[in-house]
């Protein structure tokens, strides 16, 4: 990152002059942190007293035979506490706030598993804490909904715009101009504008610190491959960081290919030409956007990919192809889903099964005594009402008819 | 005749000066017409015209909708640059573009400043563009004579306005509050104070903008800033009393 | 244990005689496991790869000073995969399944956590997989039955009965005496005919191995009081264990009060004088029965409490006073979770939240250089239904009414 | 006179003895009064009578749904004793209380043999109860001179069934097959060869049960077994065309 936070020509900080005192302070913090080795420690800590790091990295052995090629090994970011990747960046920032002394932190959420992780963290760290999530993903997501209430959040239902991600995170930001002094807004992903997706990529980095350790534990070499879902970037970020630098490692990032790329309705920022320079939610990157520069509307069945932009970290990396980028339809989502569940006993969350799609397309060309990794960045089983819903389970809409009734007669 | 000239050259007859906003193509560029006459000839100083953008994050709920409304009924860059040639050649004061960044950059830098300048535009205001990203934007509106309008807040320090002021021209649209566009102000001693610091801090206007809406607060604002900004007020007005509202308003804020 | 499987006057092998042999075989494998420390080495690789083992101790800040008495400190194996402490059981059985060359496993679930647990270990072990679940928890559990199939199991829904645990464990018992040659029966906690008890207690007490490493890193010495809820007695006994003969450490099982020990509601069987000794489902303990012998009807908010039984071991410990029970009623459980959501952003199982209500009850009353140990057997977000339901929480009726609506016309 | 004598003599004149199973207290024990009566019309050499239990755990559907029918309706250990007593002072083939230990552990098992006793029991079936565990049970057993029935099966080893053997009395109860009561057995080659190793590891009688329910299943037993045990066949035949149903049925049989 430059001093002006680019990676490249990607990155910086488009914020509004209110907002500019508050992000010298926070980069001035973030920056004493990143020197102090006290503070990673703190941080570890936490991790491994709060969440349950280092988190394992399991040898798919089904999943291997089944296609027949590297090694497939499994980063287990879904036993995390929340159950996703995002409670790392989540400890981190709010570690972080305590430092800075603020009271209060704001979120916004997609697929609501930054919203559990914040208002989780607020809980722990005694701060107030509102979450912004679309009304979209609030009628996705509703248990999540529920559980951040019951940790003590104000979840605000984000009715403007295409009612996802993106509006929630314009409505975060509006809600840090008007309480600036005593909030600190909790970005989920390495977007926004600068320190957010430096920051968010270190926090997340332990990831891949982890993984590489673990692997030549397990396999004695580095993995030939390196596989995660692309929404913002953070989980992938997290993971490839250790192994950017190692020649033989290559890394892709999965995208979501809704309905198909030529279809119109996905996701697709990298890995398709649909998407085009923009600086939009404070920074510069490629978004999905009109020939004005007006966003448009995006289609995930996996509510934390359905999003606009992307890290300009991965913008940056694409550009210098240090990063290849690949990605995975609705359809080939659910496959890889229930081919996972079958093998291996494992419910990746439905973001995470973009990157399983990735390495399963590949895995079988490999050799095999080579091992490729997958992120699996979040569980599935508390995505209950999108997976039961995008299989079509009849027992499922059953139950829920009758519960339905049940609770309409009382 | 460069912006900054202009008003003050008004500010001879005038106590305080006014300017007033609209969203383009909200709810239509014909009443957008019918509203930007009522105001002129009420008297308003100086107009900014916000170019509809899909992510205003600056903008409070009532600007936020305006600007998706004016969207979804198929505002594009192009209208709103064929409605500022035609408004700026028939009425006689300064007309600014307020947006944000992507639009100017979407459309390139350098073509939209052309076409603005072609247009008879006589400022910017881009909200989510500090001067530290705007490194060519400043440039171009150098090369264009276009002022860029910069903002400060009271979370601004002084060192950042003295560094503000340097990149900024025409005037210093100084935020009343923390927050965005549409709530109410308090013009209390720590406002005249940040509006004390703002005054240090430049030699150019002050105009003051964010929840001015009543005559009692533009009163309020004599003698301190040299221009008062309505924002969201005419809007709510047009939709619930139409376009033909906003004369008597305006007439009734001197 | 004694040769026939007794813990004092508790325990024993009531089994068909059709079992007889595969019981033999069961007790020789787990024997020779027990002797051979490679066997244990393997479980663990497993169980710290493909779950997050060892599982962290949290310091529950908040809820420490809440009560102002000893230290809280909590046993997290809601970080399991699976989401709770019957992975240990189920994965150390897979080990013993391999090792018999057995081809399928049955299990019996209440909750839905044992059977998700097999499932999931069927699935990674490849093995067919059948799980028996009373209706009533069917009801209550809809999306553990999805998770299950979706990991390739059949699920039977039993109708007989009271519909719930016990039944679902006889019905268990009559498909392993007609499939005994090629199947395993997993029983889910420490009851049932020996050699159970004993090697499910074995298999979780690597909770309190862990947890008495983590006590004496984090606090110096051994803690003053465990607890642990008591449904069949598995997690009890698992971070009992280790403890058992430390002199000051005070053991405490919390019991499933439902509405109230007076009530006839409930699942109390060492706590209250309700219980009498007695012999079912392949084993001698206390029992919930009427004077004629037959089983009555238990009621508590958490299906994997509502139980007749208890480990056999527990009764044992119970007569020699080694282990104080005590009881929570449904009511105290809810407010125990609540508190415990909002003050440390953890979110124990309905199960788990007895162990919770225990020590409340008692923290603020030891001396603050105390610490006390609660065990969270489990997560309670898997458990939306069951928890939302039970808060009674209006917009998540009203989303499942939508939802139904929305299922009925499509 | 001991049960495995009354068989035995049974025996003189019949090639297979005959073993019917009826539920106390379903459909209700008037019924139970009258199938039995049709049974022992028909020639059935020997009833087991099943005190209800709410944990059947070795009993297929329709005794299952049976046991626990007759335990809705109120069925107590007390009345099947008062029954027992009734139905063995007027019928002159032994009778037997098959049932889960727990009833017997329950009642204390001393009291349980005593009453027992008096009421004209000759033996006791319990599928939950290996020797192993039964200890107390067979001494008292021993002492009040009521047999302990014991379980062979196809998985029983020929030393297991041996061993068994040495603690049984009356009979030897072989399960044709592994599973629950209630499903149809193969007497097949694979089932004379068990049958065969049963009968090389007791000198009891030999019974066998599970799944028989024709006349062509008694048949095939006949030289091989000493006693062929009817078990659901009846019950679901009571449900279906009512106690009458049973002598026929029975009659049929032979
Ligand atoms: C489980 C999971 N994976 C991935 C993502 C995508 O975010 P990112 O690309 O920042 O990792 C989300 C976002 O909500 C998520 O919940
Ligand atoms: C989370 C959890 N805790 C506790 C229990 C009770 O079982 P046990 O007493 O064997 O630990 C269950 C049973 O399903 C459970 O799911």
């Amino acid at each position: 990152m430059d001093q002006n936070g680019f990676f490249g020509n990607w990155g910086g900080a488009y914020i509004p002059e209110v907002l500019y005192q508050t992000f010298e302070e926070l980069k001035e913090e973030y920056s004493r942190c990143r020197k102090d080795p006290a503070f990673w420690q703190e941080y570890l800590t936490l991790m491994s007293t709060y969440s349950c790091r280092p988190t394992p990295l399991t040898y798919a052995d089904n999943l291997t035979r089944h296609f027949g090629g590297a090694k497939i090994y499994i980063k287990r970011e879904d036993l995390n506490h929340t159950g996703a990747h995002k409670a790392n960046n989540v400890m981190g920032q709010g570690l972080l706030v305590k430092r800075m002394g603020k009271k209060r932190v704001i979120a916004e959420t997609g697929a609501g598993q930054h919203g559990m992780a914040t208002a989780t963290m607020a809980a722990k760290f005694g701060l107030d804490c509102t979450i912004y999530m679309g009304e979209e993903d609030v009628l996705r997501q509703r248990p999540n909904v529920f559980w951040m209430e019951k940790m003590g959040a104000t979840v605000v239902t984000v009715k403007d715009g295409s009612r996802t991600l993106k509006d929630a995170i314009n409505e975060a930001f509006r809600d840090w101009v008007t309480n600036v002094d005593d909030t600190h807004y909790v970005f989920g992903t390495a977007c926004g504008p600068a320190p957010f997706p430096e920051m968010v990529a270190w926090f997340q980095s332990i990831i891949g610190i982890e993984a590489a350790e673990q692997i030549m534990e397990y396999h004695g070499k580095m993995p030939a491959r390196v596989y995660a879902c692309v929404g913002g970037g953070s989980n992938a970020m997290g993971i490839f960081k250790r192994f950017l630098d190692e020649p033989d490692v290559e890394l892709i990032g999965v995208e979501a290919g809704g309905h198909g790329a030529d279809s119109g309705a996905h996701a697709i920022r990298l890995s398709s030409p649909d998407a085009t320079p923009g600086v939009a939610q404070g920074y510069k990157t490629m978004f999905l956007q009109d020939d004005d520069g007006q966003m448009k509307h995006t289609h995930s069945v996996a509510a934390g990919l359905d999003y606009v932009g992307v890290s300009p970290i991965l913008s940056d990396l694409w550009d210098k192809k240090q990063v290849r980028f690949e990605s995975a339809t609705d359809t080939e989502v659910m496959q890889a889903l229930e081919l996972t569940m079958k093998q291996e006993g494992i419910i990746p969350a439905l973001e995470s099964s973009h990157a399983f799609v990735g390495a399963f397309k590949e895995a079988g060309k490999l050799a095999k005594d080579e091992a490729i990794i997958i992120n699996q960045s979040g569980r599935g089983d508390k995505d209950i009402f999108t997976i039961a819903h995008a299989f079509e389970d009849p027992s499922w809409k059953k139950f829920i008819i009758d519960r339905g009734i049940e609770y309409s007669n009382s | 005749m460069q912006l900054e000239q202009q008003l003050r050259n008004k500010l001879k007859d005038k106590d305080i000066l006014l300017m007033t906003h609209i969203v383009l193509g909200y709810p239509s560029l014909d009443v957008n017409r019918e509203v930007i006459k009522q105001m002129v000839e009420n008297g308003v100083d100086c107009i900014e015209m916000q170019i509809p953008f899909s992510e205003p994050m600056a903008d409070g709920p009532i600007i936020l909708k305006a600007n998706q409304d004016s969207l979804l009924t198929g505002t594009k860059v192009a209208d709103c640059f064929t409605f500022a040639a035609e408004i700026t050649r028939q009425y006689d004061i300064p007309f600014l573009f307020m947006t944000y960044y992507n639009i100017i950059f979407k459309y390139g830098e350098e073509n939209f400043f052309q076409r603005a300048k072609e247009c008879g535009i006589k400022g910017f205001i881009i909200p989510d563009l500090p001067p530290e990203m705007g490194k060519s934007f400043l440039e171009l509106a150098d090369k264009y004579q276009i002022a860029p309008i910069l903002i400060f807040t009271p979370t601004s320090t002084d060192e950042r306005m003295k560094k503000l002021s340097t990149y900024g021209n025409g005037f210093v649209y100084c935020v009343a509050r923390r927050g965005v566009t549409g709530k109410k102000s308090e013009f209390d001693q720590n406002f005249d104070g940040y509006l004390a610091r703002c005054r240090a801090a430049t030699k150019l206007p002050l105009a003051v903008g964010f929840g001015i809406q009543s005559k009692e607060d533009i009163e309020a604002l004599k003698g301190k800033a040299d221009m008062a900004v309505i924002g969201s007020r005419t809007i709510k007005l047009v939709e619930a009393e139409g376009a033909e509202a906003v004369g008597p308003f305006i007439a009734a804020l001197r």
